[in-house]
């Protein structure tokens, strides 16, 4: 198979209102940002693939069309990606497919979402005739199937605490992130109202704008250019309401996972993937997580977390970038995930670089946690 | 399976206000609209765009030459339509069609009215007329009419 | 509008577009038997899982679900959430507690309110019942139910729940 | 580059109004029929990727109760694009050129009558520019049926043409939604919409949906003694800038046609996602089709199912070729205003 890396990751800063900018010009910044990154001229962009989530936010039907000129697509193939959630990873799947396949050698991808252009709770769940209307938003969705994890396996509440503390602390180290709390602790996250219980106000994720692009190329375009090399990648998905679906620990992502792991030949995730990028909307998801994607055995995630194992200076440190905890424009956030592990193993992350980062994972989940899409990248081909 | 008359349907509006934000090319368009005047971008090899285009699709370049253009121009195509629908502004027969602003290589979408679909034609020259009210928005040209 | 918006940062543009809702016929046939105060599921001719509220698959084995299998409005909640902000648009009070219901003989839950019951109370696995509304304000929709509330059985061990197919 | 055949196609009977069937009653009957066609069920699919735009039905996500219609037990690798499901086939190919894959299930679905399409599709537009003046997708197509009458690249003549022939082709198409004939007087007596265009120059609105089976060389002759290859394909965009592009050309498809030899192909049967009249002989000059029978199945006209008329020209010509003593046949599918984004798909039986 033709080997596929990342040469540039450009991301805007994220903001709740980037009233400053147009949608056009949003997706522009994080554009130049990766070309610049990628050190790549226009001429060198063979396709474009644009991901984002569902088209109400902004209010623009299949934006691909509108956004041809500000992509610099016009002329190329253009592909547009909606996966829900999940969409900013898939569409990085897809971009790197476009290479793998032969036909292409570099792919600019680019993802993003306005969200201040309408409201979230609204463009998720408009009410349709005929169904009781008691949606309280996403979080309000995924609260049950935390509460029964809670339960499963005994886990005590300031795991959510400490996972929410974790992820903003590293935010800090990270200016783009969208949320920066000075002082941020357990303490004054438990200190946050409750919104659906067990979750609290800042354990929840951020309502974002902002964009996220990659530039990805073929093994024989790279030239002397820093790569992240993408060692394997996957998506799965299950159907929403589906008789006999385990929500907390969904069969899709564990195929997902151990799928991309057999193509990177990873044996043990936790002892060889130095670092990760990993979809948690909510804070209870990190330990959700790190037992489905098999960094640990069922009803361990907690510990892990716990014992600062996911710290940025732990044994698997996750979401150093501040996660999708600290910066959400949905259709981007996947990609942020998969643009943050590509940054970890090029050593650019900065002042939220884990040291020595030689393979790091990339993940995105999305709809009714069913749908997934994960990378792994690393520094070195071999 | 077609059995329409057991079907259970019901109307359902799906309505928002959006809030766009301009960023500084259009923002200045809107502003300039405010004004009266249509503004366009030039790009470094001189072509205007009208209304003021964000990104060169040629060049790709970011455009941030301001260039004023208009008030008149030429119809370089239209579609006439004489029994306007629901989500139509006007409510009278218009055109929709694209203009090219004096000063400008490029079209604007917008619409004539105030005359037959006989009077138009590609070629015809129209100007602008501006609205009542100014929201910074494109519909701040109320439409444009054939010159005098 | 919060208070850091300014009002000359953005453009307003209302956007309305009206839409003819169709339930299609699985969703038709559910909603004409909760029309007369009746649950019915539908079932899986392979797996035999069954569906309620039905949407016409089962997105296991993906066939139709076009067997119909009458339920009592009896279940017990698989999982809950205490909800304390507002539903835009719905005069509910918060805290309110939002569950996933799983009807007994079914394979899926679907969320719907408890009430009648302390919040403090209420628990994984707990016995519940749909209290529905008057029989004179029953429409095509499954809030012809208002809410579930306890009733006095012991709890179920939602493990047992987890559908394995024979 | 790895070799990729289409190995089997279903279409539902497009329908003017599909409202006692959902997503998912409207997609399990098109793909039992395909897995009942070739043998196989969604075991043997290796990439499942659809085609599909919420706004159509006014549902955020509708793809994802669409999903419900397929077995997703185990898991499935699978993607969405909200386009025209004719990308939904591109990104499989690739899925396959990559090796990620030997077989694909596309599908696509779109049921336009539950809202108004012409409103829907101002929303396409520039949301700054364009959008707010609510212009309808028949008005847009006009515009550009007017630049190719005035500089007399097509003719009214061609136009009549295309919608009478697009009625008596339909005879060819099982699904097809209109099949009744007319005459010149007829069609000369209908007002127009938004002239140049009257209402027998647009398509109907039609819900539907459609499914495809692609496969890699190896496994298409599992399925088929004669698979039909994909010998050929791009898909380039144009500027989303309408008033800077030249309506009487497409530069994109210039170049597409290029990139596919097209001129030296002798082309067998043509289906072109030609959604009004005067797309048609404009394309067909374009693409240098003027002796190629096209749009044997009647094409959009006679039934224009949104997110699936694109895949559909690929199946129909797939159909064509398998069923005909033809060797090559070229599909196109649309995207946009003013035929914006368009993409090449040649087929080839070979003997």
């Amino acid at each position: 198979m033709i080997q596929a890396g990342v040469i540039g990751v450009g991301q805007t800063k994220y903001d709740a209102k980037r009233r400053d900018v147009s949608m056009a010009g949003l997706v522009r910044e994080a554009i130049d940002n990766a070309m610049v990154a990628a050190n790549i001229e226009w001429d060198a962009i063979d396709a474009v693939v644009l991901g984002k989530a569902p088209d109400m936010f902004e209010g623009v039907i299949m934006p691909e069309l509108y956004l041809a000129d500000a992509i610099g697509a016009v002329g190329k193939p253009v592909l547009r990606v909606h996966t829900a959630g999940s969409v900013g990873g898939s569409t990085a799947v897809i971009a790197a497919s476009h290479v793998c396949s032969g036909q292409f050698k570099t792919i600019l991808t680019i993802t993003f979402e306005k969200q201040s252009e309408s409201n979230a709770t609204w463009a998720l769940s408009p009410r349709y005739p005929f169904s009781p209307h008691i949606n309280a938003g996403a979080g309000g969705y995924f609260a049950p199937f935390m509460r029964e994890y809670i339960r499963r396996y005994e886990a005590p509440e300031h795991i959510g605490w400490k996972v929410a503390a974790k992820d903003r602390q590293n935010a800090l180290k990270n200016p783009l992130a969208h949320l920066h709390i000075p002082g941020i602790d357990e303490k004054m996250v438990s200190d946050t109202p409750m919104l659906w219980d067990p979750l609290r106000y800042l354990e929840s994720c951020p309502s974002s704008d902002g964009a996220c692009a990659m530039v990805i190329t073929s093994q024989d375009q790279v030239g002397s250019r820093n790569v992240a090399w993408i060692k394997g990648m996957a998506v799965r998905s299950e159907g929403t309401l589906s008789a006999g679906r385990d929500e907390v620990n969904p069969q899709a992502g564990i195929d997902c996972a151990q799928d991309i792991y057999k193509q990177a030949g990873i044996t043990n995730p936790f002892n060889e993937i130095d670092c990760a990028e990993i979809y948690v909307p909510f804070s209870w998801y990190e330990p959700m997580w790190l037992e489905n994607l098999g960094f640990c055995d069922l009803g361990e995630g907690w510990k892990l977390t716990d014992r600062d194992a996911t710290a940025i200076d732990g044994e698997i440190p996750f979401n150093m970038s501040g996660g999708v905890l600290s910066s959400n424009p949905i259709g981007a956030s996947g990609m942020i995930r998969f643009g943050e592990a590509a940054l970890q193993v090029m050593g650019l992350a900065e002042d939220h670089q884990v040291e020595d980062a030689k393979v790091a994972m990339g993940h995105a989940y999305g709809g009714a946690a069913q749908f997934f899409a994960m990378w792994i990248v690393s520094s070195s081909l071999d | 399976m077609n059995d329409q008359k057991d079907l259970l349907r019901a109307p359902f509006e799906l309505a928002y206000t959006y809030k766009r934000s301009n960023g500084p090319v259009m923002s200045k368009f809107f502003d300039g609209l405010g004004e009266q005047k249509i503004l366009g971008t030039k790009s470094r090899t001189g072509k205007v765009f009208a209304p003021a285009a964000e990104f060169d699709p040629d060049t790709h370049e970011s455009l941030s030459d301001m260039i004023e253009v208009g008030p008149g121009g030429t119809i370089e195509s239209f579609s006439w339509i004489d029994n306007p629908k629901h989500h139509h502004l006007l409510k009278k027969p218009f055109a929709f069609a694209l203009i090219k602003l004096d000063g400008a290589d490029t079209s604007m979408l917008h619409m004539v009215t105030n005359c037959n679909e006989s009077d138009l034609s590609i070629g015809s020259r129209v100007t602008a007329s501006w609205s009542k009210t100014q929201e910074k928005r494109i519909t701040d040209i109320q439409f444009f009419n054939l010159e005098t | 509008m919060s208070a850091e918006d300014t009002p000359k940062d953005y453009s307003e543009y209302p956007i309305s577009l009206e839409y003819q809702y169709t339930a299609g016929s699985a969703t038709t046939r559910f909603l004409n038997q909760v029309r007369e105060g009746k649950l019915v599921g539908q079932s899986c001719p392979k797996c035999k899982a069954v569906y309620v509220p039905p949407r016409g698959s089962c997105p296991r084995c993906g066939v139709a679900t076009d067997i119909e299998v009458p339920l009592t409005d009896i279940g017990c909640i698989e999982s809950f959430t205490v909800v304390h902000i507002p539903i835009p648009g719905n005069p509910i009070v918060p805290p309110y507690v939002c569950a996933m219901i799983r009807l007994d003989g079914t394979n899926i839950s679907f969320l719907h309110l408890i009430q009648e019951v302390d919040i403090e109370e209420i628990r994984i696995g707990m016995r519940i019942q749909a209290v529905w509304k008057p029989k004179e304000e029953w429409a095509h929709s499954l809030e012809n139910i208002k809410w579930f509330a306890p009733i006095d059985e012991p709890d179920i061990d939602v493990r047992t729940l987890r559908f394995q197919e024979l | 580059m790895k070799k990729v055949a289409v190995v089997g196609y279903a279409q539902h009977p497009i329908l003017q109004n599909a409202g006692a069937l959902n997503e998912v009653e409207l997609i399990m009957p098109v793909v039992h029929q395909l897995f009942a066609d070739l043998g196989i069920c969604q075991d043997d699919i290796d990439f499942t990727c659809s085609g599909s735009c919420d706004y159509l039905q006014g549902a955020a996500f509708a793809f994802v109760e669409g999903l419900s219609a397929i077995q997703t037990n185990p898991p499935i690798k699978e993607s969405h694009v909200e386009m025209d499901a004719a990308w939904a086939m591109y990104e499989s190919m690739l899925k396959i050129q990559m090796g990620d894959a030997d077989t694909a299930l596309i599908y696509g679905f779109g049921k336009s009558s539950p809202g108004d399409l012409d409103s829907i599709i101002s929303l396409q537009m520039d949301p700054y520019y364009i959008s707010p003046l609510w212009p309808d997708r028949v008005s847009l197509a006009a515009l550009q049926a007017r630049v190719l009458l005035d500089q007399n690249i097509i003719t009214r003549d061609q136009m009549l043409a295309a919608v009478i022939e697009a009625r008596v082709n339909s005879k060819n198409n099982k699904n097809a939604l209109i099949t009744d004939l007319i005459d010149e007087s007829e069609y000369l007596d209908n007002t127009m919409i938004s002239s140049p265009l009257n209402k027998l120059d647009c398509p109907p609105i039609s819900d539907g949906s459609s499914a495809m089976i692609i496969a890699s060389e190896d496994k298409a002759y599992e399925f088929t003694d004669h698979p039909i290859w994909i010998e050929g394909i791009d898909h380039r965009i144009e500027s989303s800038n309408l008033g800077s592009r030249n309506l009487s050309r497409s530069n994109t498809l210039q170049v597409s046609m290029g990139q596919l030899d097209l001129n030296n192909i002798k082309f067998d049967v043509a289906e072109l996602h030609t959604q009004f009249s005067h797309e048609l002989p404009f394309l067909k000059s374009l693409l240098n089709l003027a002796d190629v029978p096209t749009n044997l199945s009647g094409g959009p006209l006679v039934g224009n199912v949104m997110m699936c008329a694109g895949l559909d020209a690929i199946g129909k010509t797939f159909e064509s070729l398998k069923e005909n003593q033809f060797k090559h046949g070229l599909a196109h599918a649309t995207s946009g205003p003013c035929l914006q984004h368009n993409m090449l798909v040649h087929l080839e039986k070979q003997k």
